[in-house]
């Protein structure tokens, strides 16, 4: 059919979020956007651009006023599909109005349940093919149950903001749900972006927990493990670290062994054995120099997304077409078949997998993996996340 | 010591000697360590400049306080505007006719018409003083102490000056006090005479008597004058 | 016990951390009035070039024990050519001006540079993490503790000192003193404040990178770090008294300490703790601890 | 030479509103722009006036988000959506809280009320951040409101959200430039050159200041709550320092010719971060570091000088 | 020793100073007698180097020094007594008179610090006193000495009589008087000539920024 398709990336370009979130998103997201448009991506993504139509990006920086930017990229600068977000704020904030702009909007990376919870409860336009961060914390706490981690003393180490007390929160309420009758030692909030662990550090070592939960990511992440490591932490507890395997690339080596990661989804090291996910590891790589973290996986499974709607939808779609066709919609991505289950078709779910870190010929690899089904650690459509949790995951289907 | 209605009082000393104590302590920015001051009867002993401003005492400065980046006509203005600020003035308009007509009004008595547009920050010393006394005299005082009004004042300019500060200021009702170190000035214009040297007061009463006084001669005016 | 002596010990390492920063900002500023938020960025480039310095380093294969003195070395280094471009290029034009236009301005180069650092450097964490994981940990009354952490706090003694002598027993600190209080009349006794200026604002930024080449090795150098410690540093300096060198270390124990107690008893406390600190010091002494007493005025 | 020509402002505030309503025809972006610009502009506003009594709030985030805040929590959470009650609240909480404030920090001066109003704007950050209930970093939504009982349809909501916003922003303009022009506003100059004259001259230089805090913080709060319903999201950081930072920059370079001068500048540069936000997405805070620099060293006396450059010729 | 010719000088625009031209041999008084505002306060600047000239030569010992920066000219032992007395008030008496010498790079010299001290025996009495806490008349003297410290060719005073008592102004006119003794030249201004008119070895008046010699008049 020809012609171009206008597709608008706000993604952190700048600020301390731009290195682990922004950049991975935005390779993954060009690499795709290229890819596609040679008609290169593996089966079943084989035709060219989006409907025949040649791919045209404007990225633009999520480190602004999201509500402005995002009226401008729609209305200013003319993008018909908007693939973006990782800031949750940032994603309540522009909900409510892709669905006044009437434009698709798939949200990428963001966590929070109350986008289709609480913010668009009626959805048409506004999609998210990552899951909720729910998901983290269920499996979290379930794979420390599973695998019989002592968790009579356990402690929590996340950002003071909304994500790292959400997570927390999920987490500690999983525990109860799950009757693992742990104490709470010590639970600490740094400043986001402090940089400075020392003293949570102390706190922890002098609060002696057996495990430590944390869903720190980004520089938060790298300078805890760096601060840690050495003082011997991980020597003294499990320690789980929802956001680890971004880790890999940069710090393989100062990672401890035996540490809990997890990819917040089937990604990277746990992702499925497709051809999709090794043509997608394997050009990423090639292209950008390192592997792909779980960002870029993340930003892949939305633009594929976004293809596999359009072109349900017929030839001709427009996007009002494609994100009715969107809805409930079942697609293959390099993570895996990805169900918009919840949310009224519009909210994602997935696996989740965690495992134990491990050198292996000095390449970062896991062992003692657990994967838990998407059923297992997402609530039912008809359910809120902490709801669910707090009711003890019913209808939750686990192998 | 006391200050009586409608007098027109020099203070001399050396250097040092406490004028502009005295002076600061009368107006509230220094409490006295002993003692005490009565205004018309009333205690204002340990008041704020504020309050012994609107009991009616108000002075001018041995370096000049003004508004440095306004003109000289909108320092007169924005001192009309604060000395009314007790009586509701913060609500009125500020900018009326009527205030700008006094504001000329005292630049014509204070000899300022022709800086009336200036920025007062770029002007001459000698302006300044006067501008500053202007500023002192906007209220209609009981008393004004004026701290070396004609320092830095052209010589020729001095006596001119001081009539047309100290005439439009002395009637039945104000007293004026000034700090100086011109004997010609004072002689001219003072009814009284306090000599301070080192804190204490050396004489006190009619000029000629008081510059007559032999300390006075010794201490202040070091055998010059007559 | 063990609670006390991590508190302590955190307290302290948090303080000398804070001061190494403050005090460039507070010298800074009591000379030149200048408000400087660029050395939040400076930090930053301390911070890069650090880590860009122990790559290069490592790379060469030379030994471990000596990285401290490339660092040092390429501290000076950076923060002198740092400072005196910006002080010649920059700020030279612009003073007299306003105190809040010069933050501004300051403000101003803090963008820019933050975004010269991420076109340089790029948006992925550096790291630099040898010299800390290098000297170990001591076990203090059974806390581990990292002997580097231990020595940054000597090293912000050793220079707070150095410093503050040098401010005040020199002849330049002596002549920094009037250039503070009266730059026209102290140009016409012969002192040259142009050099003085320079001379304080390239003390100043090595500070600021000194500060960012030390902490490094602890962090993962990314965009953004270097936001987050000038308004620290502000609250620092703020606590202690503008323009005081003592004033900036007892700004940055209280800081210092008011974070490691909440992080330790009330952790939920930790984000505000500091905020809470110097809005108490302020509402009890309106001009911080250490400022100078104000000279009579008329 | 006095900051503003009082004698001109009705003129500007008029200009201002033929600008607003040809604004009203600017495509549907920009104008929103326009209409969130106003409402910040506010603050700047705000600002402004603290400026010249010589203060520097760096806090004043502090009043929008208050502002905000109030007309999020009643719409989203009491289900109160109408304007009259909204606008209202927002005003009078800022305006305690400016009382309140006021009161404290009309003792300090200089770089101490710039860091204590700061200070106290963290604080608020901080406990905004802490509570869950109002969505953490995130903040939430507001959903939209009704006009005196008339809920308009989504197709003309936005122009009646904008209409409103200009009637008030000028209705602000208006009270402001009448609050400069009466004597509480006029000795805010007088309070920066020289506050021993002016104890002197029997005024409290802290009264002055009080109500100069007061006014300031009221009209934040509006420009909050207008902010808040424009862009239907309220979050903590509209109280985080970087936000005041940035009000303070508009009202610095706008100028203090005109009550207008801070609001058109707040558009001015909220142009100009969105178009380098579309022409370098990688390097747009450098072209606006660079773009303030030049505006600093070329225009001193700020973007208002140009104009009254002018009318001096 | 300091020679001023075709002297220019504007602010903002206006002219201040206009051609005015001034010359002073070495051991010389010379005093500049003008009212207010007639410019003696800038031509002191100017010649200090705090007021750049918009056209005009200056000269001090035969060097030509029109752009170079206030710190050197006071490195010739040019001294400037400013009018406002402009103390450091974070330093005592004897800092603040001291300081030029700390400025300079030259050590603390005891000699000329009591000279300074014999010639104001007052000064000496509140050596150690912060200089903020002295009365104005007081704060003048410190000023002078100041001057006198590093003005080992050229004094500038600016109106050193102004706010002095006159047992203080007696006291002063035998100083200066003593400085020519010194080889020192002085350029002093007043609004007229009353204290300074034993002093002087030649007169300029200054009116409107314009300069012209005139006869002294005691003489
Ligand atoms: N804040 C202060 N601290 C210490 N001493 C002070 C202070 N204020 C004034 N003095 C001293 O008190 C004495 C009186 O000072 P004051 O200013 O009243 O003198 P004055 O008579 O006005 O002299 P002048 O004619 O020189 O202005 C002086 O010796 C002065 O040094
Ligand atoms: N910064 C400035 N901006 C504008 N005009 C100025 C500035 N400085 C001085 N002038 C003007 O220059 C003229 C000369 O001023 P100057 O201070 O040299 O006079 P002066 O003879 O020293 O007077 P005085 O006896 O009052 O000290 C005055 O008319 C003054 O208004
Ligand atoms: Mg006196
Ligand atoms: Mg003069």
């Amino acid at each position: 059919q020809g012609g171009e398709i206008h597709i608008g990336v706000p993604v952190f370009l700048s600020g301390p979020s731009a290195g682990p979130f922004g950049m991975p998103e935005r390779n993954a997201a060009a690499l795709l956007f290229d890819a596609l448009n040679e008609g290169s991506v593996p089966a079943p993504y084989g035709t060219i651009g989006i409907n025949g139509r040649t791919i045209r990006a404007t990225y633009i920086d999520e480190a602004s006023d999201a509500v402005v930017e995002y009226r401008n990229l729609v209305q200013r600068s003319g993008a018909e599909v908007v693939i973006g977000y990782t800031s949750s704020g940032n994603c309540k904030s522009i909900a409510p109005l892709a669905e006044e702009l009437e434009t698709l909007t798939v949200l990428v990376d963001c966590g929070t349940p109350q986008i289709f919870e609480e913010v668009v409860t009626d959805p048409q336009f506004l999609f998210r093919t990552g899951a909720m961060s729910t998901m983290d914390a269920v499996g979290a706490a379930r794979y420390l149950a599973d695998r019989g981690v002592d968790m009579s003393r356990v402690a929590g180490i996340n950002q003071n903001y909304a994500w790292g007390q959400d997570n927390w929160r999920d987490f500690t309420a999983a525990l109860t749900a799950l009757e693992t009758e742990s104490g709470i030692v010590s639970q600490q909030f740094p400043q986001l972006f402090a940089g400075q662990y020392g003293a949570e550090v102390s706190a922890l070592l002098t609060s002696t927990p057996k495990v430590t939960f944390t869903s720190f990511w980004g520089g938060d992440l790298e300078a805890f493990v760096l601060q840690a490591a050495p003082r011997g932490l991980f020597a003294r507890m499990s320690i789980l670290l929802t956001c680890g395997e971004a880790l890999f690339p940069g710090m393989s080596a100062d990672i401890p062994e035996g540490t809990i990661v997890g990819a917040r989804g089937p990604f990277s090291v746990f992702a499925p054995d497709t051809e999709l996910a090794r043509w997608f590891a394997e050009s990423y790589a090639e292209r950008f120099g390192s592997a792909p973290t779980f960002p870029a996986w993340k930003m892949a499974q939305a633009v594929l997304g976004v293809k596999a709607a359009y072109e349900a939808a017929g030839a001709d779609a427009t996007g009002a077409d494609a994100a009715a066709s969107f809805k409930g919609l079942e697609f293959e991505a390099p993570g895996g078949i990805i169900q918009m289950a919840i949310g009224n078709g519009h909210q994602a779910i997935q696996g989740i997998s965690y495992g134990t870190y491990k050198l292996v010929d000095g390449r970062p690899s896991v062992e003692n993996v657990i994967s838990y089904d998407a059923a297992c650690v997402n609530p039912p459509n008809d359910m809120t996340a902490i709801g669910w949790i707090e009711a003890g995951f019913p209808g939750a289907t686990c192998d | 010591m006391t200050l009586n209605r409608g007098e027109i009082l020099a203070v001399i000393g050396s250097n040092g000697a406490g004028k502009t104590t005295f002076v600061n302590m009368v107006t509230g920015y220094l409490k006295p360590s002993s003692g005490t001051i009565h205004f018309k009867g009333r205690d204002i002993t340990g008041m704020g400049p504020r309050d012994t401003a609107r009991a009616g005492i108000c002075r001018s400065f041995q370096i000049s306080q003004i508004f440095a980046q306004l003109t000289v006509l909108e320092n007169l203005v924005m001192a009309d505007v604060a000395a009314s600020e007790n009586k509701g003035g913060l609500s009125a308009l500020a900018l009326t006719d009527e205030r700008i007509e006094r504001a000329r009004h005292s630049l014509g008595r204070f000899g300022l018409d022709a800086f009336a547009n200036r920025v007062v920050g770029s002007l001459p010393q000698g302006v300044k003083k006067q501008l500053d006394i202007a500023m002192a005299a906007v209220t209609d005082p009981a008393i004004i102490l004026l701290d070396e009004p004609t320092s830095g004042v052209s010589v020729d300019e001095k006596i001119g000056m001081m009539e047309s500060v100290i005439l439009p200021l002395n009637n039945e009702e104000s007293t004026v006090l000034f700090i100086e170190h011109d004997m010609d000035i004072v002689t001219r214009f003072a009814t009284r005479t306090i000599a301070f040297y080192e804190g204490t007061i050396l004489a006190d009463g009619a000029t000629a008597e008081v510059l007559a006084n032999d300390k006075v001669r010794q201490f202040v005016m070091g055998g010059v004058h007559a | 016990m063990l609670l006390v002596t991590a508190i302590v010990l955190d307290g302290l390492n948090y303080a000398a951390w804070l001061f190494l920063i403050a005090v460039g900002l507070t010298l800074i500023y009591g000379v030149m009035r200048i408000l400087n938020i660029a050395h939040g960025a400076f930090y930053a480039i301390g911070a890069y070039v650090c880590a860009s310095t122990l790559g290069i380093y490592y790379s060469a294969g030379l030994p471990d024990a000596l990285a401290f003195l490339a660092m040092g070395f390429a501290a000076i280094i950076v923060g002198l050519f740092l400072g005196l471009v910006m002080e010649r290029g920059i700020l030279k034009l612009l003073y007299g001006r306003d105190e809040v236009l010069m933050v501004l301005v300051t403000y101003a180069l803090f963008l820019i540079l933050e975004d010269a650092v991420k076109l340089i450097w790029g948006v992925e964490s550096y790291f630099a993490w040898q010299p800390y994981a290098y000297l170990g940990y001591v076990e203090i009354n059974e806390l581990p503790y990292q002997i580097y952490d231990l020595l940054m706090i000597a090293l912000a003694i050793a220079l707070g000192i150095g410093l503050w002598f040098w401010l005040e027993k020199s002849r330049m600190g002596r002549l920094t003193t009037a250039v503070v209080a009266d730059r026209e009349i102290s140009a016409a006794l012969g002192i040259n404040v142009t050099r003085i200026f320079a001379t304080t604002f390239a003390i100043g930024t090595i500070f600021a990178v000194v500060g960012g080449v030390v902490t490094a090795p602890k962090i993962a150098v990314t965009p953004g770090i270097g936001v987050e410690v000038i308004i620290l540093a502000f609250a620092v300096v703020v606590i202690g008294g503008l323009g005081s060198i003592p004033g900036a270390a007892i700004g940055a124990i209280f800081a210092g300490y008011a974070r490691a107690l909440s992080v330790h008893l009330a952790p939920e406390l930790e984000l505000f703790a500091i905020y809470a600190v110097m809005s108490l010091v302020l509402a009890i002494k309106p001009h911080g601890l250490f400022a100078r007493a104000a000279g009579r005025k008329i | 030479m006095m900051k503003t020509d009082f004698r001109r402002e009705h003129l500007y505030i008029a200009i201002l509103g033929l600008l607003l309503i040809l604004g009203f025809f600017l495509p549907s972006w920009l104008r929103f722009l326009l209409q969130t610009a106003i409402a910040g502009g506010l603050v700047s506003l705000g600002v402004a006036i603290q400026m010249r009594a010589g203060l520097v709030n760096f806090g004043q985030g502090l009043y929008f988000c208050l502002g905000g805040y109030a007309v999020g929590m009643l719409a989203a959470k009491a289900g109160i959506t109408d304007v009259a009650v909204l606008l209202v609240a927002s005003i009078a909480v800022s305006l305690v809280a400016g009382v309140l404030l006021g009161l404290l920090l009309s003792r300090y001066r200089e770089i101490f009320y710039a860091m204590l109003s700061l200070a106290v704007s963290m604080i608020l950050y901080g406990v905004l951040v802490k509570a869950a209930g109002l969505g953490s970093t995130d903040g939430f939504n507001i959903p939209p409101v009704s006009y005196f009982g008339w809920m308009p349809e989504r197709a003309i909501r936005a122009n009646a959200n904008y209409i409103m916003t200009v009637v008030l922003v000028l209705a602000a303009c208006l009270a402001t430039a009448r609050y400069l022009k009466s004597g509480a506003g006029m000795l805010c100059e007088a309070v920066a050159e020289n506050e021993i004259r002016l104890a002197y001259l029997g005024a409290s230089p802290r009264r002055v200041v009080f109500i100069a805090i007061v006014v300031a913080a009221a009209l934040s709060g509006l420009g909050g709550g207008l902010y808040g319903i424009a862009t239907q999201h309220v979050d903590p950081m509209m109280t985080n320092w970087t936000t005041s930072g940035g009000f303070v920059f508009v009202a610095l370079l706008a100028g203090r010719g005109s009550v207008i001068a801070p609001v058109i500048g707040f558009f001015a540069l909220e142009l100009v971060r969105t178009y380098a936000l579309d022409l370098a997405p990688n390097a747009w805070q450098l072209v606006l570091g660079t773009v303030m620099l030049a505006v600093i060293l070329l225009l001193p006396e700020g973007l208002w000088s140009l104009i009254q450059k002018r009318q001096r010729q | 020793m300091l020679e001023a010719r075709n002297l220019s000088v504007s602010i903002a625009g206006t002219p201040i100073l206009r051609n005015a031209a001034l010359t002073i041999e070495r051991g010389t008084t010379v005093g500049l007698i003008g009212r207010n505002g007639a410019g003696k306060t800038t031509f002191m600047r100017t010649v200090m180097g705090l007021q750049k000239l918009s056209s005009g030569q200056l000269a001090i010992q035969g060097k030509y020094l029109t752009e170079a920066p206030a710190h050197t000219r006071a490195a010739m032992g040019v001294g400037y007594m400013p009018e406002d007395r402009r103390l450091i008030p974070e330093f005592n008496v004897e800092e603040n008179i001291l300081l030029p010498l700390y400025a300079l790079g030259q050590k603390p010299d005891p000699a000329r610090l009591r000279w300074v001290y014999d010639l104001m025996p007052e000064i000496a009495r509140f050596a150690d006193r912060k200089a903020l806490s002295l009365s104005g008349g007081q704060q003048k003297l410190v000023a002078l000495g100041r001057a006198l410290i590093v003005g080992r060719n050229l004094l500038l005073l600016d109106e050193p009589f102004e706010g002095v008592a006159p047992a203080l102004a007696q006291r002063l006119i035998e100083v200066i008087a003593a400085l020519r003794g010194e080889g020192l030249s002085v350029l002093l201004s007043e609004s007229d000539h009353v204290h300074s008119s034993k002093l002087l070895d030649r007169l300029y008046v200054i009116e409107r920024g314009e300069i012209e010699r005139a006869q002294l008049a005691a003489a």
